[in-house]
């Protein structure tokens, strides 16, 4: 029955059983709705991890396994060298050269407006130095960039195909060459993208034939579909219909484990979002645990700070990052405190605060009514203001103005590869130095300087302690006010197995064992 | 009835005469029910089985209605008409039943039958669609014909060339008929019995040609006596005329009849005549003769493309439509509308409206003085006061054009036009109508220009008569001397074709075919606030 | 049909060209009622670089005169060039040439039903009355006050969950599975209609049934079947196909929530997330393409009228 | 006596003596008033702040306290749906009223003065009439953006061409019958044949026709608020609350999109009954 307490998840399964028997089409559903673009990089999406390869892949449960590269590590504290594996070719047959090596990686270092151009701040040479080989020179040690080149930042495109399609590269108007274990096949707009199995690809070839994506970006119309049988799965189900797919007789819901939380952020230098007090009282008039019952139906547990532990599930300095976590105070949910957090906040309480949410999305929607009564019951007004996609993601330009109107930001984050450092870094350095996500102008030397070290200490260990460091002193200030930590849900019909089901699909390709059981 | 005859069936409105053709014909709406006896040929179609009884009323009894363009498909040909009940019930071939088609028009004298099964109803005129009906009754070849008002809606002229076709039928064919009429003398010149009813019942059977001597029943004779001829009006003697119009034309731009480009089509043309001060003026002629454009005119309704109306030497073409114009000329004529029911807001009780027309003349006036002043515009118009808070539904048609006249002479006009103003009333409501506006006319002194079909109407209250005929002005002078001596062809004709004792009707002009495109004149927007059209 | 027939015919599409030439000048100056910079209007919500600025310029002639603005504007949807969206980064006629089908085979499904159920009942009500005429006027009068996606959710819930009949997300592939795949989202949009057109076609025939041509044909002993097909739904057809002619225009727009809750891509969807999405040269083109189309129809609709009935000077559209 | 006076001395009488004979009008009479009732009185006797999360149990069923049960966030739907009732109703109305009066108007201008004044209003109208409403309103949304106010003025004018239509036919006619010409010989002026006699003759049209407009509209806008392009979340506009009901629903937990569907229907059925009997009394009136 609904009123029932959705059922504590004890199991995380980070990937299932790799397929045996093929099949011939496989229907996928992204509730995402459809790519704007499949170049890496460009979007964010489920699409491209199928097409295109990187030179490290990113295992289901966040350890750092051989990919293109049958070696890519650091040499020496400043020289990366990349060793391809013998053979591997694109899709359509062509071999992958050390210059498609090259020119991949050059594009997001060369291009200030990529994201991944921040895992290259530290690189001053990308060369061919044998037959298979390329080396990354550095100016400076880098601790994150092996894991860097796991997702995106390290995804291999075919050169000579790439500078062919120009601007349409990768887009519903153009194509995609890379070396991946399925191939584009046709792009409908509006509807599907097809891919088709690469039968020459490195990995073995994968059991589904054809992989077709279908854009749905209405939760209620994807439950549908998948309750139905009309898609084979999809991910990131609506935790909302979680009964609907536990229920159902044509597929099974899968959880796994993710980086991704729910949380809110200021977005200017001044005004109620700016005052950390203000952030704190919200922080503490929210019940956490009534908030995974009821957003994420179960589906997601308490995190302290922005950084979910999964990010370092898979690095040498784990116990340094977890015993650092476990110190850290839980978040509490206490109204009177944080009645009198707002008294002491100096900040005029009927000045309503303005919270920005994008249109459609269920969870930050019902995360946007929570805030607003919250902050009732603490003396605050919220307003919200849902907007459509393209103003939403506005938003995020590097021009404060187009953060002026509103206080905060409601969103859904989550970090695709390993590396403890990407995320955090991004809030609180200096925007000059990559914190690009630092609206408030949070600027502590000594969290800088920490942070810093921690990127330019080769040694795992050493970089962790650098970390926790900086952690202990930002984590307070609640430059995101983190809600949950969500499970990465996948519905599979059970007809299928195979897929990676934890937050690695985002960047690995996750269907390549996909098949039927 | 017998094979062969012909029985009138005549009385008031609402007496059940269109009812009792109904029945017979089969075509009571839901909730009526019929009882009693139907026996055609000693056959009791009440008991017989809805499909038997359906296949002896097609094959026996034919039925013409008032409104022949209502009783036609709109959509559908004549020759489609025509050849639907050959095929259908007759079971003809097609191109059988579409020559006989033709050769029934013919007989009903309709020129050129190839061409008009070709044609729609909106291409002809009501007298010719009237025969079509006809035409298209004799195609079972029924012994028994149900004629319910058939020529009400035509004008004099048109009715005794219909009457004439069947006339001729009866003779050729034997047909026997059952003619339902308000008009006493038409039953009496057409009909061999004439059956009159009231309430539903027959009241009285007799024989037309002795009904005057034999008639028993009161409400027979006051039927009768409604359709005597009345005493001639004297004209005073004509003193400095209150109303001249002279040279008064009027076009209307219409489509031309095969569609496309507008024509110039002149409705009213050099009309002109005078009318004393407490004289009466009739004008007669066929539909669509310009007679009510005229009064329209007159009124202010409509501006004249050339022509002035002096009244009282002042030209009523110049003073302006703005209110205050309108208002000097409310003083000057009012108009009585055919329909009483029409022409009255039923949203206003009688004495509402009353009030307002007075009001508009008199905005100072108080409550009681107006009241007083409606008391006795009612009391003109032998309305008792009970009446004056009853609104138009709840007034019969006469009480209604009562109102409406004393509405009219709210305004204490010159002049008094009615346009066609009993036409709609029944027989003895007529005489108790014009009656009145005799008395209202020497009472008060107002001038009468009446419009009217029925000449013996005019002959009733008119001193001088005007005789119109396509726009223009065929004959006027004295009453007496215009229809008794008449010098024009068209009076004549207009005379010939009144029904009277001894008359039989004939087939005066059998060239015309009249494909004019027929405007129902009565539905055209009348009000026109801008003044311009 | 007559000269004169066609001379009516021909002064009506006039006045219909008229319509469409006048409203695709209320759609045009959309950009310009729009508050604020038509440029980011044009933009539809995105922030426009120099280069899109510069792009936009050029497409929409923003340095001419809204006169000439217009004209190249119609012009360059007439040569078949729809323009570009810069929210979708696409030509618009690749955002709508992959949608139309789906759509268009929904409104042509919906049609069939509407026809078939909303006639069928409406001349049953009309013809069988009592209990017959009863059960069809509760059922419209329901039918009437149901919002479509109401209908959608339900239908969903019942035949897609409960029962499993029918498929409830997608078009499908191939025509027959195309059919199964829209069946419920073709009910969901009919039933309004349904419940609307039984209501005028009962009205039209009851009008006709009771009208004194019909009861010409009785007294002669026509056969009532031929009585009805011939006089009686004959004659109430014009008023029908009018009311067909803008029921079809309208579904094409109304399309849109049968396809959001079914998950078909189809062009009322897009118009609809391009209207969120404020992706005004998306909305425009579609705009214009359904005004276009109800011309285009009422056109139509207006020669088969003519061609039953030459007199109709005026055809009754509305209901 | 002015045009308000006849409205509001005329129809109750009518309506009183219909109800008599006729309990589908009286019921959906008594469906208005309540409607009418919580949606004016509602916020008063609501026992829960519409937007308190957890005032019961997540997508609970309806029980003593929460007579409709709770939503997803544990509201109290019943205080929602109050709450949501002035902008699911009001929203219509405004439709109505704005349609009614600028078509009536506009439709008036046009009898009265007739010729090119007529010429020009009608085209204007049958381009309105080209558009669908559905696509005005959406057009405007992606002027003017996202909420209510976009679409109530869209739709308001994209039922401006039925209003116009039928009231100019009206109107015609009405002007056609001889009464006017007898009003007009009598000298009685143009603003007294206007307010005291041509509207108040077609007013029961124009209240049937705004009956009816109200139905629709209701369903367009709640239309609206599904596709995404009405009124923001917090709202409880009904239409929105059945589309964020869903997945509940496929939950097993119809409360929040039933109660909300169920008003929506009772209402237009309501209002439609009601508008039916005024169009047959208008017809009465008139023949
Ligand atoms: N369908 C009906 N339902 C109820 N009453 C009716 C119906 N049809 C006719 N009546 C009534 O029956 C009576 C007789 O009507 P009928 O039409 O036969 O009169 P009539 O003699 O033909 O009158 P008229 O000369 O005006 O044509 C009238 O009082 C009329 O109101
Ligand atoms: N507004 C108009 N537009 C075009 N033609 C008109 C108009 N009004 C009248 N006519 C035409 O002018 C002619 C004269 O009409 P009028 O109404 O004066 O005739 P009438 O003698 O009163 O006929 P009836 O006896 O039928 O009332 C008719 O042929 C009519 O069709
Ligand atoms: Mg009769
Ligand atoms: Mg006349
Ligand atoms: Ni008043």
């Amino acid at each position: 029955a609904p009123t029932d307490e959705p059922a504590p998840i004890t199991e995380l399964t980070s990937s299932l059983p790799a397929a045996t028997t093929a099949v011939d089409e496989v229907r996928w559903g992204l509730v995402e709705g459809e790519p704007r673009s499949l170049v890496p990089g460009a979007d964010y999406n489920f699409v491209w991890p199928n097409i295109c390869d990187s030179l490290l892949r990113v295992s289901p449960d966040f350890g750092i396994e051989p990919g293109l590269a049958e070696r890519a590590e650091f040499v020496d504290p400043v020289t990366f060298v990349i060793n391809l594996r013998q053979g591997v070719t694109f899709s359509d047959g062509s071999a992958v050269t050390p210059e498609d090596v090259v020119f991949s990686l050059e594009r997001s270092r060369q291009d200030v407006m990529s994201p991944y151009f921040g895992a290259f701040v530290l690189v001053s040479t990308i060369e061919v130095t044998g037959e298979n080989q390329v080396t990354v020179n550095f100016t400076a040690p880098d601790s994150i960039f092996r894991e860097a080149m796991t997702g995106g930042p390290g995804a291999i495109l075919s050169k000579t195909f790439s500078e062919q399609q120009g601007p349409a590269l990768g887009t519903s108007a153009g194509e995609i060459l890379c070396a991946g274990p399925y191939a584009l096949e046709s792009w409908t707009p509006g509807s599907d993208i097809t891919l088709v199995a690469n039968d020459g690809y490195w990995d073995g070839a994968p059991l589904v034939q054809k992989l077709v994506f279908s854009f749905i970006p209405d939760g209620t119309t994807l439950t549908n579909a998948l309750l139905a049988g009309e898609i084979d799965g999809a991910f990131n189900v609506p935790p909302a219909s979680r009964a609907a797919f536990e229920d159902s007789d044509e597929g099974r819901l899968i959880v796994g484990p993710s980086t991704a939380s729910f949380s809110f952020g200021p977005t200017r230098t001044d005004g109620p979002g700016a005052n950390p007090k203000i952030r704190q009282a919200l922080s503490m008039a929210i019940d956490r645990e009534q908030y995974i019952q009821t957003v994420l139906n179960g589906l997601g547990e308490a995190q302290s700070t922005f950084v979910a532990p999964f990010t370092w599930e898979g690095s040498e300095a784990a116990s340094v990052y977890q015993a650092a976590y476990d110190a850290l105070p839980e978040p509490a949910f206490d109204l009177e405190a944080a009645r009198a957090l707002v008294e002491e906040s100096g900040e005029d309480p009927s000045v309503p605060i303005r919270i920005a949410i994008p249109a459609g999305s269920k969870e930050l929607s019902q995360t946007a009514a929570i805030v607003q009564a919250a902050a009732q019951q603490i003396g605050l007004t919220v307003e919200i203001d849902e907007r459509q996609a393209a103003d939403f993601a506005s938003l995020f330009l590097p021009d404060p103005a187009a953060r002026e109107s509103v206080d905060f930001l409601a969103t859904a984050g989550y970090q695709e590869t390993p590396g403890v450092l990407t995320y955090p870094q991004l809030f609180v350095l200096p925007p000059e130095i990559g914190g690009i996500f630092n609206w408030t102008a949070y600027a502590d030397p000594e969290v800088v300087g920490a942070v810093q070290a921690a990127r330019t200490t080769p040694d795992p260990v050493g970089a962790a302690e650098a970390y926790v460091a900086a952690q202990e002193i930002f984590a307070p200030e609640l430059l995101q006010v983190t809600l949950a930590g969500a499970y990465h849900t996948t519905f599979l019909n059970n007809r299928l197995t195979g897929v990676v089901t934890s937050v690695a699909s985002y960047s690995s390709p996750w269907a390549l064992h996909l098949g039927g059981q | 009835m017998s094979a062969g005859e012909v029985v009138g069936l005549v009385g008031e409105s609402g007496s059940g005469k269109t009812l009792t053709v109904r029945a017979v014909a089969g075509l009571l709406s839901d909730g009526l029910v019929a009882s009693g006896t139907i026996r055609v040929d000693g056959e009791n179609l009440a008991e017989l089985p809805e499909q038997h009884a359906r296949a002896v009323r097609a094959r026996r009894l034919g039925m013409v209605f008032q409104t022949p363009r209502a009783h036609l498909n709109p959509l559908r040909t004549i020759g489609d008409f025509m050849i639907e009940a050959l095929v259908a019930v007759g079971g003809e071939k097609p191109a059988a039943a579409e020559s006989r088609a033709a050769e029934l028009l013919a007989e009903v004298g309709i020129a050129d039958p190839e061409r008009r099964l070709r044609q729609r109803p909106s291409e002809l005129s009501g007298g010719l669609l009237q025969r079509v009906m006809i035409a298209a009754t004799l195609a079972m070849d029924p012994p028994l014909l149900l004629a319910d008002e058939i020529t009400t809606a035509l004008d004099v002229t048109t009715q005794e060339e219909v009457m004439a076709v069947l006339a001729d039928l009866r003779r050729s064919r034997g047909l026997a008929m059952l003619f339902i009429t308000h008009d006493l003398a038409l039953a009496g010149a057409v009909c061999d019995r004439i059956a009159v009813m009231q309430g539903g019942r027959i009241v009285e059977t007799l024989q037309a040609e002795t009904m005057r001597a034999d008639a028993q029943h009161p409400y027979t004779q006051r039927l009768l006596s409604a359709t005597l001829p009345p005493d001639l009006m004297q004209g005073e003697p004509a003193t400095e005329p209150v109303l001249v119009v002279d040279g008064l034309r009027k076009t209307y731009s219409v489509r031309s009849a095969s569609g496309g480009h507008r024509e110039e089509f002149v409705a009213v043309d050099e009309v002109g005549f005078t009318l004393a001060p407490g004289g009466s003026l009739g004008i007669v002629g066929e539909s669509g003769s310009g007679k009510s454009t005229t009064a329209r005119i007159i009124c202010g309704l409509e501006r004249a493309d050339s022509g002035i109306i002096l009244v009282k030497g002042e030209d009523w073409t110049r003073v302006p439509r703005s209110t205050t114009g309108w208002r000097r000329r409310a003083r000057i004529a009012q108009m009585v509308f055919q329909d009483p029911y029409q022409s009255l807001d039923r949203r206003q009780t009688a004495r509402q409206c009353l009030r307002e027309a007075i009001s508009v003349h008199r905005p100072r006036e108080s409550r009681p003085a107006l009241d007083a002043r409606v008391d006795e515009l009612l009391e003109a118009v032998l309305l008792t006061p009970d009446l004056a808070d009853r609104r138009p539904r709840s007034l019969s048609g006469g009480q209604r054009q009562r109102v409406a006249i004393a509405r009219a002479l709210a305004a204490e006009p010159e002049i008094l036009v009615l346009d066609e103003a009993v036409s709609a009333l029944d027989v003895t409501t007529q005489v108790e109508i014009l009656t009145l506006l005799d008395r209202i006319r020497r009472e008060t002194g107002v001038a009468l220009l009446m419009i009217s079909h029925d000449l013996s109407a005019v002959r009733r209250v008119c001193d001088h008569v005007v005789v119109m005929r396509g726009g223009r002005i065929e004959e006027s002078g004295p009453i007496a001397e215009v229809l008794d001596r008449p010098r024009a062809d068209y009076t004549r004709l207009l005379l010939a074709s009144v029904p009277h004792e001894g008359w039989v009707p004939q087939r005066r002009i059998p060239t015309r075919t009249a494909a004019l495109p027929t405007i129902a004149t009565s539905n055209l927007p009348i009000l026109d606030p801008q003044g311009e059209r | 049909m007559g000269a004169r027939t066609v001379r009516r015919l021909l002064s009506k599409i006039g006045a219909l060209l008229l319509t469409l030439f006048l409203s695709s000048v209320v759609i045009f100056s959309a950009v310009l009622l729009t508050p604020g910079d038509p440029v980011v209007a044009l933009a539809g919500g995105v922030r426009p670089t120099p280069e899109m600025i510069d792009a936009i310029r050029e497409q929409y002639q923003l340095d001419q005169p809204v006169w000439v603005q217009y004209l190249s504007w119609v012009g360059s949807v007439l040569t078949g060039d729809l323009g570009t969206s810069f929210v979708y980064k696409t030509e618009v006629i690749d955002l709508i040439a992959p949608r139309f089908g789906i759509t268009f085979l929904l409104v042509i499904y919906t049609l069939v039903l509407i026809v078939v159920f909303g006639v069928g009942s409406g001349i049953l009500a009309a013809v069988r009355r009592g209990r017959v005429e009863q059960a069809v006027l509760v059922g419209t009068s329901l039918g009437v006050a149901m919002p479509t996606f109401v209908v959608a959710i339900v239908l969903i819930w019942i035949f897609g969950r409960v029962l499993g009949w029918f498929p409830v997300y997608g078009p499908g592939e191939g025509l027959l599975d195309n059919l199964y795949h829209l069946t419920l989202p073709a009910v969901s949009l009919a039933v309004l209609y349904i419940a609307y057109i039984s209501r005028i076609t009962r009205g039209a025939v009851v009008a006709q049934l009771s009208s004194e041509h019909v009861e010409t044909a009785r007294v002669r002993g026509i056969p009532p079947s031929r009585i009805f097909r011939r006089h009686v739904f004959l004659n109430a057809s014009p008023q029908l196909l009018s009311v067909a002619g803008t029921t079809i225009a309208s579904l094409f727009a109304v399309a849109a929530i049968a396809e959001h809750a079914f998950g078909l891509g189809g062009i009322g969807v897009l118009l609809t997330e391009a209207a969120a999405r404020k992706d005004l040269p998306v909305v425009q083109t579609l705009s214009l393409m359904l005004v276009a189309l109800f011309v285009v129809l009422n056109a139509m609709v207006d020669v088969v009228i003519a061609i039953i009935d030459p007199d109709s000077a005026r055809p009754r559209r509305d209901a | 006596m002015s045009v308000g006076q006849i409205a509001a001395g005329r129809v109750p009488a009518i309506s009183r003596r219909a109800a008599k004979r006729d309990p589908l009008l009286v019921a959906a009479l008594v469906t208005l008033c309540a409607i009418a009732l919580v949606v004016i009185a509602g916020p008063l006797i609501s026992a829960f702040d519409p937007n308190q999360l957890y005032a019961g149990p997540i997508s609970g069923g309806p029980s003593l306290t929460h007579p409709l049960g709770t939503d997803d966030l544990g509201r109290d739907i019943l205080a929602r749906v109050i709450a949501g009732g002035p902008a699911s109703v009001i929203g219509p109305l405004v439709v109505v009223a704005l349609s009614t009066t600028l078509g009536s108007t506009v439709a008036l201008l046009s009898a009265w003065f007739g010729g090119w004044v007529d010429g020009i209003l009608t085209r204007v109208i049958e381009v309105i009439f080209a558009i669908p409403g559905l696509v005005l309103a959406v057009l405007a949304v992606s002027m003017f953006g996202k909420g209510l106010v976009a679409p109530v003025i869209a739709l308001s004018i994209a039922y401006l061409p039925v209003v116009s239509r039928l009231v100019r036919a009206g109107a015609r006619a009405e002007l056609g019958k001889p009464y006017m010409a007898a009003l007009r010989i009598q000298g009685v002026s143009s603003t007294a044949i206007l307010f005291r006699h041509l509207i108040p003759a077609l007013l029961p049209t124009i209240l049937a026709q705004g009956a009816l407009g109200f139905g629709y509209a209701m369903l367009d806008l709640a239309a609206i608020s599904f596709l995404g392009l009405g009124a923001p979340p917090p709202s409880s506009d009904w239409g929105v609350m059945i589309a964020s009901g869903q997945p509940s629903l496929l939950n097993g937990a119809p409360e929040q999109s039933l109660f909300p569907a169920l008003l929506v229907v009772l209402t237009v059925l309501s209002v439609n009954i009601v508008g039916a009997r005024v169009t047959v009394w208008a017809e009465a009136k008139s023949s």
